[in-house]
């Protein structure tokens, strides 16, 4: 399986039935594709839905129907369509249970950067803000490694953060870090990576959880 | 009451160095008619709030390429790489608000309340220069209302009063900025006689809406 | 006529076409019966009903189409029903023309009192504020005096005034007054009514208009 | 997902002491089955944010005749004279907030925010204690988001998800109170499978709606 795959089924599981769920740009959208067949959850999109669909083949595309991604979609049974001050209005209001975000550099505190490059100047920012802000859950998923191979957990952010508060959940294709009040906490290894290659690309410092330590850690 | 218009009348209402809220998310929900109306007409020096500024050459990527365009206030600019030219050349000012904290400013604005306070955007870049408050233990950020000169809308449908109901994603920014401009131009697909949309579907009831244009219409 | 329909029938006069009117309980409700035929208006109420029609015959009340004085109405081609959020952002978001209120009293700057009682506990205030604040414009129609022949239209208000907005027109049995910067004009008499009652009637100060002087005002 | 439960059940889920927003204008739009289950229940000492408090014996004022609220935040409780002699008599506290006031705080409790500017109510008694401001030359005073332990609302139709949609003037508080309490109990005429409401007149969307029960249900 497609590495980035891997990532989007790893945080599909940590849905749970009945969850409201946003789904970010690049890899998030993919878990679209991992939702365990046994349960069912409902994706938000901010631009006005509730109850996102598959992609339409290309002969069912409606113009007037597209995700936050601009992206054309369809939409699921029971779904709804509402103005953009009342979708916000959802996020912001922690009615959004889960939000799978993609983004640029997690500090050692899990404050995520996913809006802005430094020294450059800020043109856009969407609603990365919004969901960071107000989702009761956060998770990341991304590589671990830019494509130049540096961390992208970092002790300190070179990018602007997007928001004071701390994601949930990191899910790497190397690894799964939760964020605890002390700091990052590695929970589980990939299949077939090792501790020490985490260790090596990951800037930022992390506690180790026991069932690792003990290698009785088993990947889901 | 007569609110039916060309688009050709319609932009006439419009001065140069008009505040305009352009509904749409992206080319979703952006009345094309009447932001192509715009760009045959003399009109510049236009101040825009609308979540993006099209892409390029299309929708308010026209008008950001003719220069019609003096200042954007929205949450999304890159996705138009002209939109970022300009900015680099001095040619565009740009204002980059979160897209929860535009809509609910908007709504804010045809509301008549003096402001809010959010708590999106807290100790980031962007809220470098607004004032900061701990409420109940939580910090917020101000944020004052949005309104403008005119709002240039779309909706799938008007009765001939001017109630107006949406198509699917294209609802987006649309009833919000129906509510927080001084004129309100809906281009519309179809008009229907009064009576013809149930009172309990209309989204935008008809006191917002001055002047109704037909999509493709001229 | 009644002399409450006349004061409803004068204030009616005062609508134009296309105007969004609310009306206040008492003689405000009776204004609907003299709009004239010339013009449409649109009646909105702030329980969420824009496009009130008539009062129905017994058999087609409805339970859930009522009005903000809670009594049961219809409603016109062209209404729309919404939340209270949604109405009253129309009302203080200025997009209701005109408002026709009720009032307990009214002072020599035009601020009117029609919510509470001095030195009584205040346990309503509905929406007599928002409407009073938000709406473009403000009649006031009311009898002159009291039932015990006190002027309501005083120099300062012995009830807790509404708003510090002043209203636009007051329309009594007696007279009409428009309200500037520089306080009461006087600008009309009811038919049969003389300067002279007028002035021993109203407590406040009012300046009186020439056509009154001169003799030449015309009742409309 | 099972949202449906009896009148029974729902009531049992709130405790002595909670705070609970209730839907309707007067009688119009109140959850009447809940709220007879609610007296038929041992709950007291509630603090219950409503528009009104029914009628003498009727909706909300059965509650009040038991004796079971404690406090009430609403904007008019002066047709219901049992409410004026038991505030006089010192049993029950009463916040009178402006009508338009108390809908706006109960939506931007729902939304996540920490409180706006009206300009209602400014320079009155009922201003008093609040906050003022002046902001672009205007009078303004603060208002902080109402929030609840439960909602309790009235709909007309909800699909088996928990989409709502109302019913004429029955719609006032209850979209706003479906957004801004812990646990929201809607009360409806009718139950339809999901899919059977146009996803355009939704209302309010099912990601709010916690329970659901059957008007004259138990």
């Amino acid at each position: 399986m497609n590495v980035k795959h891997y990532i989007a089924e790893r945080a599909a599981k940590e849905l749970k039935d009945g969850d409201i769920v946003n789904l970010g740009i690049g890899i998030p959208t993919l878990v679209a594709d991992h939702i365990p067949e046994n349960i069912q959850v409902f994706l938000h999109s901010e631009n006005g839905i509730l109850g996102v669909g598959p992609t339409p083949e290309q002969e069912h595309v409606d113009k007037d129907l597209v995700n936050a991604g601009k992206l054309p979609v369809t939409v699921v049974e029971g779904s709804s369509f509402f103005d953009s001050a009342s979708s916000f209005a959802m996020i912001r209001g922690g009615h959004v249970t889960v939000s799978i975000l993609g983004v640029l550099q997690i500090d050692e505190k899990g404050r995520i950067a996913n809006w802005a490059v430094p020294g450059k100047s800020v043109l856009g920012v969407g609603g990365a803000m919004d969901l960071l802000e107000g989702s009761k859950k956060v998770i990341v998923t991304t590589m671990h490694t830019t494509d130049k191979g540096e961390s992208k957990i970092v002790k300190e952010s070179t990018y602007p953060i997007t928001s004071e508060r701390a994601v949930d959940l990191i899910i790497t294709d190397l690894a799964v870090f939760s964020v605890k009040q002390d700091g990052l906490h590695l929970i589980e290894l990939a299949p077939g990576i090792s501790l020490k290659e985490v260790q090596e690309k990951t800037e930022a410092p992390f506690q180790i959880a026991d069932s690792i330590i003990n290698g009785t850690e088993v990947t889901v | 009451m007569g609110k039916l218009i060309t688009c050709e009348e319609a932009v006439k209402k419009i001065d140069s160095g008009s505040r305009i809220m352009v509904g749409g998310f992206g080319l979703v929900g952006c009345p094309l008619s009447l932001v192509d109306a715009l760009a045959d007409s003399e009109v510049k020096d236009l101040e825009i709030i609308s979540n993006n500024l099209g892409e390029p050459g299309r929708g308010l990527g026209v008008l950001v390429r003719q220069k019609r365009v003096k200042k954007a206030i929205g949450s999304y600019f890159t996705s138009n790489p002209e939109v970022v030219k300009a900015f680099q050349d001095k040619e565009l000012e740009v204002e980059v608000v979160p897209q929860g904290t535009m809509s609910e400013a908007i709504r804010a604005g045809g509301a008549g309340l003096g402001g809010f306070y959010t708590p999106v955007s807290v100790g980031t870049k962007i809220a470098e220069n607004k004032e900061e408050r701990i409420l109940n233990g939580k910090k917020y950020v101000f944020q004052e209302p949005i309104k403008a000169d005119f709002a240039l809308i779309k909706a799938k449908k008007a009765d001939t009063l001017g109630n107006l109901i949406y198509n699917k994603s294209a609802r987006n920014f649309n009833p919000m900025m129906a509510t927080a401009a001084d004129t309100v131009i809906a281009e519309v697909d179809e008009i229907v006689e009064s009576g013809q949309i149930s009172p309990e579907e209309i989204v935008t009831p008809h006191l917002y809406v001055d002047f109704i244009v037909l999509s493709g219409g001229n």
